[in-house]
């Protein structure tokens, strides 16, 4: 039940919560005490060591966490939905069908490198977004064709708009 | 002096002219757009007054609308920061015509040092060594090779009317050179509505030093000791330091020199900065001359004591420099940061959003010129700078320690910042002992910045973030089998986020 | 140097020892009590380990628990901060036999200058001026009288064992000398457990000023200058400055070498501070030595350079003073002010609870050195000292301007603080003027602060506040009146309020 | 309805809120903008001044305000209320019976100054507690008799600890 699998950036971390204080990390204990000090921050102790957290829920597994400046966004599941969740992924059908890729920030678009039909591979750059005056690799999030391109070049688009999908 | 200065800028800048008016006795006002309503400068000034949408052209780029509210407010000078209207002269003589004075230099200095060939050509001659290449514009393809080959490659192609890096090509053999030519012609005209460009030998790994200087209405002329920036990304400093590591007292006494001689040429007054490249045997060459106040003029105050801006209103006023040449010398040592709103682990991608917890770092040492604050808006219309950290101590090396120390101690939440970046090349070994160029960034350190970076503490940060997340999920799942429990973690949990 | 040092302090002081360590490559484990879980040293040091309840005397001055931590997590050596057992003899001793380094003075010059007797004697022999009076503790009201009458009323009866303003008493006459000589027995057996007594010259008027010293363990001495600390109320300072408007050079020089001659008197290492009385004729006269680092260190620190901190932590070490004398030379001006929880208005009562927005101030020659950040809670169990804010300028006048705008800049919610009665200190003409003494925080100050404010300025914030009431007021009759009407403020005001 | 006298430390303004962003204090008028900013902050503007407020929300009339450094207890009434208000503490027999003073902090009791039927006038110290090391003069809020006092010289009391009634 408090048996968690945590990804964090390209790590996957194994916790167990014990109790109200204590907790295993990949099986290294820890005396832990974790408190709020105001909206979106909070106090972890961990053993003799005190950190300060900022932090944003953006579902109920998903956090942004920022710890001395460095941003994460971490996906906490259970060990049953790890489990779950990777013979999904391992399940010869499963692909990102349809990733949707969608615009970061307001911008105007720069130059669309790939096009309908075409193979990337994960961390390609796909579409130059000009934005703050600067220009901004969009790249590929998963490997995959290019299924659709939703914009042109020279067209402005709002934060949250659909450039393309990946299948 | 002024009875009230109206401020034609945002950000850190405006909250930096404004601090200073305060301590001057003289009102601020303020203009601020609509992404810049919880922005600190719209707080902080005397007056504040709204100027128009977002978009810049609508707000701090509407010449005519910031001229009529000064008249209207009653403002008896304008400030103009950095960028938007610092360095032009159509602006500076409207405001002439207006009988409102501008807070910088004059309107033909303004013009001389805009167009690159002509201020190459003043340099020259007022012995002010420019980098080899071409005074004027360069008519044909056939010229260029001509020159070029006398010049000898790498070259640069440069607009005349470019500036802080800035439409221009490097060419390293003549077979690039017509399609460089008319790459760079047609980039020229687009960005700076005049297709002029000259030709520049190409500097092999130089480092970017600058000469702050400053000059009064009655002729008097100081400098403030150099500047390095040779941190740069993308031609953007990112990282500035005062005095430079490698600049020795002969090299300074003859840099500083030039860089007096470049303001005396264009009859120049109020806070200026003349821009060198040094190559690695000491010999720099002139770049331009930027008629305004940097970005990174806190550096200088801080190892001079000096308080730049008030000093630009002063002599603005028509006051004599309060100090002379001979007052000055260097205090320890300065580096400053720059903060930016921007995802170094994806490109340098803006980020967007709400401050929703920010804490500055401060104590013994540490500066901190902000332009936001907590529930502050930083938004895609501008530049995303946040603020600049810097940090002074009696050597270099505790600078670096002190800066280390204040980048871990800054709390910025709601946005992905370079804070982390900023540590990595803070704490290099190459930073640290002044070994560096202008190519220091290059794209070999960006692909190797994970391998950079202490690995072993990102782990422990991945760790404790992991540690957080499973703790909260931990409580959901306890509060879902015994509901009605109380739990304080339970309730501030839902507070926070449901 | 050190391994891990503990820091056996809290609030401002103890992040101030922690930014050194940080910055010195040095592990600091910080200790806390329950109150202070949210407090800034608790988040900052590498470590921080729980060492009891709430009262001091269960925690901050449990020295049993804290020598054993120190054992536990392998601290070499233990920083005091001031107050706790930063003067405490017993303290040094258990150090050393745990063979703990005490980063202070050795338990000799500690014990030696404890006592205001021995200390006086010390000085009267080695040539430093002590205020006429007695050098031995008076037996009885007789000898009293006799003394009293030589030296000339009004005098003072002080504690041997006491210091800091502390177990005195002022005699105008020999008609109170009897009731005032058991008076002050009792109370100093009371607060010492020491009911020794001695007699001084009362000196009419005099300004405090003290001067920093240093010494290593090697026979060194150098003073780092003088600094003013007369504004104070009931013997608490308040703002301290450095350096003193008042001191001229010659006095400097004198001063200044009395109190290295103090500090060799009594065999001195590491940081310390010799206070001086000065009359109106720049006589001084010894008052006690100090054997610690003061809460006011950083104004010593913006005029020199120096960071006393690490300094103090070098020289426990061992290792030789970083300057010599010949080094040092005063910078600009200093001010500081003191930020406490207290409210002006009501006698100062202290005013604890949760600082629900905390935002100090920034920018050019501003440094605030805080224990608290939004968030933290004020408790009543120790000092109301919430941070210290200091302003640096080339000169007095400038930094006085400085200081004004820092404080209008500071945000500190949730609690009453004393930020508006300092500026009205700060703004006083008297203070620009530098013409006060110890008693300018008189009576007749406190009963007029109303109308040594800025009325004018204080109806504005006023009418804000109200206007501010008034329309939440408004917004919510409206919402009555119109039940499900959608509105953004009212919205908000409810997720805020309700 | 949107006829307000507010009052603020010893002073009363009278603030008509006109409409979305005009509003007259006695009779001089404003343009006004109030937004949150985060947690217990606004921003105020009137005319071109622009104000950062922190305060806390007492009770539906009571507000504790912070601005540029200074901190004001305000209470709004609606000029209705007001009206009752001052009809109230005009009529003869009008007092503020019993006013009960509580403990501002924990502390101890250091020594009782008035005792029991003594008169005290308003501002007088009646109680002096140590807290924080330091002496605090409780003083009576308002001109009356001590009618009780709940706590003894030496005696230690939490926050909120009723010391004494005025009648």
């Amino acid at each position: 039940m408090n048996d968690f699998v945590v990804s964090v950036d390209n790590s996957k971390i194994n916790i167990k919560v014990l109790n109200e204080n204590e907790l295993t990390v990949d099986d290294e204990k820890f005396i832990y005490e974790l408190f709020p000090v105001c909206d979106h921050s909070f106090i972890l102790k961990l053993n003799n060591k005190v950190y300060e957290l900022t932090s944003e829920r953006l579902n109920s597994d998903l956090f942004k966490v920022l710890v001395q400046g460095y941003q994460s966004e971490v996906i906490v599941r259970t060990a049953l939905q790890e489990k779950a969740f990777k013979l999904l992924e391992s399940s010869a059908g499963f692909h990102h069908h349809h990733m949707n890729v969608k615009a970061p920030m307001p911008g105007l678009i720069l130059k669309i490198k790939k096009n309908v039909g075409e193979q990337v591979e994960q961390g390609e750059s796909v579409i130059i977004l000009e934005a703050m005056k600067m220009e901004n690799d969009l790249k590929a999030p998963a490997s995959g064709i290019i299924e659709e391109v939703f914009v042109k070049e020279g067209s402005a688009v709002e934060k949250g708009f659909n450039l393309f999908t990946i299948g | 002096m002024f009875n009230k200065i109206l401020i034609a800028n945002r950000g850190e800048i405006a909250v930096r002219v404004i601090r200073a008016c305060n301590e001057l006795g003289i009102k601020s006002a303020a203009i601020y757009s609509d992404a810049d309503k919880t922005s600190l400068h719209t707080r902080m000034a005397d007056e504040s007054c709204y100027i128009g949408n977002s978009p810049a052209h609508d707000s701090y780029l509407n010449k005519e609308k910031i001229i009529r509210l000064a008249k209207d407010i009653g403002a008896d000078a304008i400030h103009p920061g950095y960028g938007f209207f610092s360095e032009n002269a159509d602006f500076i003589k409207a405001l002439e015509k207006n009988r409102i004075t501008f807070i910088g230099p004059s309107s033909k200095s303004v013009s001389l040092m805009g167009s690159k060939t002509e201020a190459r050509k003043l340099m020259d001659k007022n012995k002010v060594p420019i980098v080899p290449g071409t005074t004027e514009a360069i008519e044909s393809v056939k010229d260029g090779l001509i020159i070029s080959k006398e010049i000898g490659y790498p070259v640069l192609l440069k607009a005349a009317a470019g500036g802080g890096g800035k439409g221009m090509r490097k060419i390293s053999s003549s077979d690039e050179f017509e399609s460089a030519f008319e790459a760079t012609k047609r980039e020229a005209l687009k960005s700076f509505a005049n297709d002029d460009i000259y030709i520049e030998k190409y500097v092999e790994n130089p480092r970017h030093i600058e000469v702050q200087i400053f000059g009064d209405k009655h002729g008097n002329y100081v400098h403030l000791f150099e500047r390095e920036c040779s941190i740069q990304r993308r031609h953007q400093k990112i990282i500035e330091e005062a005095p430079s590591s490698f600049v020795d007292e002969l090299t300074r006494k003859k840099i500083t020199s030039a860089a007096v001689a470049a303001a005396k040429a264009c009859g120049y007054y109020n806070a200026g900065t003349v821009e060198f490249l040094m190559d690695s045997k000491k010999n720099f060459y002139f770049l331009e001359m930027n008629t305004r106040l940097q970005v990174e003029h806190p550096v200088t105050e801080l190892i001079t004591g000096l308080d730049l801006v008030k000093e630009q209103i002063s002599v603005a006023a028509g006051n004599n420099l309060s100090f002379k040449q001979s007052d000055l010398k260097i205090n320890g040592h300065a580096i400053e940061c720059r903060i930016y709103a921007e995802d170094p682990s994806n490109n340098f991608l803006p980020s967007t959003g709400t401050l929703i917890r920010y804490i500055p770092p401060s104590g013994p040492g540490v500066r901190v010129d902000s332009g936001f604050d907590s529930g502050s808006q930083i938004t895609v219309h501008y530049d995303p700078l946040i603020s600049k950290l810097v940090s002074w101590s009696d050597t270099r090396e505790s600078a670096i320690s002190r800066m280390l120390r204040a980048l871990s101690e800054y709390v910025i939440g709601g946005l992905i910042t370079n804070v982390s970046f900023l540590k990595i090349i803070i704490d290099h070994p190459s930073f640290r002992k002044g070994e560096f160029d202008i190519n220091f960034l290059n794209d070999e350190f960006m692909q190797n910045l994970m391998s950079q970076a202490d690995i072993k503490y990102i782990k422990e940060i991945e760790r404790v973030s992991a540690i957080f997340a499973a703790i909260l999920k931990s409580k959901s799942s306890i509060n879902k089998l015994h509901a009605g429990q109380t739990d304080s973690l339970n309730h501030w949990q839902e507070q926070m986020y449901e």
